[in-house]
């Protein structure tokens, strides 16, 4: 399996532009960091859409307005994941459309049975077992005997008991944005951690945006809290407020509004959908323009203050 | 219906009584909340809520709109991972009392959230199991608060995202899940449970100013009645105060409507 | 499986005389914390040879300090393990003197295989995959065919490929040092955490000495650095130096006299070793009269400064 | 031999020359620290040490006793789990160099770290496993540095810890082990590496004033000379002053004996 030991120890220091054209190719494996309206990793998704980096299949647990809108942008074939939806703020409309025209695949899973495909990723092994998906439709009759997107077994210690493996799953690159980075790709994730620490070690390249970069001093002044080292990551990439409109931990909140507008195109359909995008991706030439254009300092001073006052 | 509180309040506040004192419970946002909770301020100080994006036990501020924001994780004595709540607590067998939703729940409890027609034939696409199989699979006991509509209540899901009992007695056994298991429906109408010998769902209670027959009506399989329906008690206490003023001030789940079910 | 349920949320500070009564039976399966001279749990350990309680099992990964003493002190009828030594300090002496004239069974594996017994107890699945021991004598012939300690079975996905399955490993009862805790069993663990977090996670009972208390409130500042929510855990026992002679990351380091001064005893047969845990352990009260007799003021200063230096 | 250094510095330095710029290296404590830091000073800059405690890419502090020291945690990018570092890195494939050490290593580089003699008559039980199993199923390259003495080298190990070519050629893929793979032993009398072809340990360099003979005399097995047999270059540069003043200048590791290969 490639590993990203190419970038061993380098500066690793780009911008999305650079960092997606060299690790995103047409056709790729896309890990989906994020999770609901919390630190989807726009900033790096709004360039594959402004990149036009197609036929991805993206994975993930929970998938939302990233996926949805690169799914609106028509650049994604498959999705293999356990739920499409932004809760209260609806469902991942353009996901729902190319599901039901039929112009999108999806592998269905449960939350956990994607956690133990990225575990048996990261630790090497070529599947891991599960108790979820028991006697339930998301286990295809034929996964009792040809292994598929799942098998069950008998459990060699208590013959009669069946255990569901699921098989390791290798991104060929994920996408994340956490709080804080040095430049050699060391990550702090502050807070909800989500399915990103198995996914980002299963994966064979890996794009982190960042609140802050910050000195791999001040990383190794406190290794404990290194949630993922450099070994993983190939990019990083600096972009505050990269995972707006959704929420970063202890730096902002997610920004309803901004939401609930891009889920109003995408509930309106493909047309409106392109008309949102044209406007607030294709027709920014940077993440930075699309902050200072569709939210302003003000704004954004206030969804600080929105998470300052819940941590 | 009894003035003062609306059919949803209702419906929370029955949901809260089946959260038990230092119950472990997995939770979405939404009414599942408000209920856990109410639960909390009032009979069961010891609850510890579980929420999926990797919150343990938080001190919930009013009113999330997300497991992803931060109202969830307030406080929370861990902010973790998907693996550390669905693996090393759900799957781990230290999970109590698990809130699912789910467009369709059929006569043995089974949850369709995935979609409606068939595969062959899907009429509407759904968000899919989330964490729900993974509860479904693991929890003890299941709780589900819906409105009370016939589309919703088939005799058999046309897709089971999230196991109740399968086919009936024995089932989950056969499939290798536990067999200590229990279902709760709250809805606009009844409380349904099920029945310890038969699996399928029965009325257990019913809400105000509705009846046996017109909960049968809205159900679209054979509903048997305990021996002993009683109705839903009303708010006690501080129940309302405490979901109006502390839990959703700003009412951004409970709504004002105060439909009375002749009307619906 | 039994859980920790029935002493959720309480407050659960004791003394190590009392946690250890309540929670370490004869015959118990005890987890074993710690690695080679780093945070092993020796004031619990003390008083389980304090209260001589026997028949038991001792797992861990690198078993070392705390393990030999409870050999020597008779204990111990079983060690399943990844290795028994203390690196430059020697071999854990009783523990090769029991092997080795047959009082002590050990069932060996290696330490990533232990850890895979862990993740499975810790998952609640009964078994975990992995490509280690294959090739190796630590697989018996008889681990291809009928589940034993291990199982080998074919890859689903891959016939002809063989993937080794261990089975899940719950202890009854886990013991471990670590450096805060607050009073309802939130656990920090600082530096590295070695086979920690599974062990803890996959046990039915877990009692944790810790170097400091902390107020609920501090750990619930900074929930991301909460390495065990107290739903693990079942007793907190307040004892500073609570690992001494081996070291506390951030504390203190270890005490290189007096881990010698053990080997050179353990070394010398069953009855030097019965004089030194005459002399240290039955000889006294409380952990801190050993603390006071054997190490005193100003060594532990020293040992506090030795590491203070290195982080 | 050569004055001004012992056959221990030469074995240190020798090793480091095995140890690329880049590798990511699993290690432990002692000589093989040594060596790693010493190819971290010199040709190898951008080597990461991982060390099995769940330490990842310290700036290592003279000098360690313990993998559990702080002096192998200084400054590190990760302080973790075993889980980390053995499952995440190394099972993973992201770690490229192993050091192993062993009481036996036969002729198809399989090592014994658990017991000399067999399960049934026991002579000497040994530390066991610890991370060695995992290290040479997973590395792509193996480095180990002992005393050459017949006892350590015989035919087949009383007990195969650690997987080396198990027995021969096709004997790891046979296993299910990956078959990129290398073993290197770096010794008082010599460097042995595998053949490509017949996978058995062979002479590769000789260390100064010994012969393939006396080799010969001091291994268990038959024992090829690579076509080349060179000698073991001596210290270069700065290697010694790093070794004695910034590595081990303590001496912990590094004793002062000058034994010469005919005395012993």
């Amino acid at each position: 399996m490639e590993s990203p030991a190419t970038t061993r120890n380098a500066d690793k220091v780009m911008s999305a532009a650079e960092a997606v054209s060299r690790f995103v190719r047409p056709g790729a494996v896309l890990g989906m960091g994020g999770q609901n309206v919390g630190r989807c990793p726009m900033a790096l998704t709004h360039e594959v859409i402004r990149q036009r980096i197609g036929d991805l299949t993206v994975v993930g647990c929970n998938l939302s307005l990233s996926m949805d809108q690169l799914v609106g942008a028509g650049l994604v074939r498959r999705c293999v994941c356990g739920s499409g939806n932004l809760e209260r703020f609806g469902t991942t409309f353009c996901w729902r459309r190319g599901i039901e025209d039929g112009t999108l695949e999806v592998e269905d899973y449960s939350h956990l049975a994607m956690v133990t495909r990225f575990l048996a990723g990261e630790m090497g092994v070529p599947f891991m077992p599960t108790r979820s998906l028991l006697g339930s439709d998301l286990l295809g009759p034929s996964e009792r005997t040809r292994p598929g997107k799942a098998v069950v077994i008998d459990n060699p210690w208590n013959p009669g008991e069946p255990v569901v493996l699921v098989p390791a799953l290798h991104p060929d690159v994920s996408l994340v944005h956490v709080q804080r980075a040095d430049r050699t790709g060391n990550l702090i994730i502050e807070g909800f951690a989500t399915h990103e620490p198995e996914m980002i070690r299963a994966s064979r390249h890996v794009i982190a945006s960042c609140e802050e970069l910050v000195p791999e001093e001040a990383i190794r002044q406190h290794p404990e809290h290194t949630t993922i080292p450099f070994l993983y990551v190939s990019a990083v990439v600096v972009q505050p407020f990269g995972a707006y409109p959704t929420s970063t931990y202890r730096y902002y909140d997610y920004d309803a509004d901004q939401v609930t507008a891009y889920q109003d195109a995408a509930r309106a359909g493909a047309e409106a959908t392109s008309r949102y995008l044209e406007e607030h991706v294709w027709g920014c030439a940077t993440f930075d323009a699309h902050l200072a254009g569709d939210a302003g300092r003000p704004r954004l001073e206030a969804l600080r203050l929105a998470m300052r006052a819940m941590t | 219906m009894a003035a003062g509180y609306s059919h949803q309040e209702l419906m929370v506040i029955e949901a809260a009584r089946h959260v038990r004192d230092g119950d472990v419970v997995f939770v979405g946002t939404g009414l599942p909340l408000l209920a856990t909770a109410l639960a909390q301020r009032t009979h069961a100080p010891r609850v510890v809520c579980v929420i999926e994006s990797g919150v343990i036990a938080p001190h919930v501020r009013p009113t999330p709109m997300s497991v992803s924001d931060p109202k969830v994780m307030y406080r929370a004595a861990r902010l973790g991972s998907l693996r550390d709540v669905l693996g090393c607590l759900l799957q781990r067998g230290l999970v109590d009392l698990g809130f699912v939703g789910g467009a369709q729940i059929d006569r043995y409890g089974n949850i369709n959230s995935t979609m409606i027609g068939s595969p062959g034939a899907m009429r509407r696409r759904l968000p899919g199991s989330g964490g729900a199989n993974d509860m479904a699979s693991h929890c003890r006991r299941l709780l589900i608060i819906t409105r009370h509509e016939r589309r919703r209540f088939p005799e058999r899901c046309d897709y089971v995202t999230s196991p109740g009992f399968l086919d009936g007695p024995g089932g989950r056994r056969r499939a290798g899940l536990p067999s200590e298991f229990g279902v709760t429906v709250v809805t606009d109408l009844a409380v349904l449970e099920n029945d310890p010998v038969t699996c399928a769902l029965r009325i257990a209670k019913l809400m105000p100013a509705t009846t046996v027959d017109a909960v049968r009506a809205e159900t679209g399989f054979p509903l048997d009645a305990a021996a002993d329906v009683r109705e839903v008690a009303p708010p006690a206490g501080d129940d309302l105060r405490l979901l109006r003023e502390d839990l959703d001030p700003a009412r951004r789940y409970l709504k004002e409507e105060q439909v009375s079910p002749s009307a619906r």
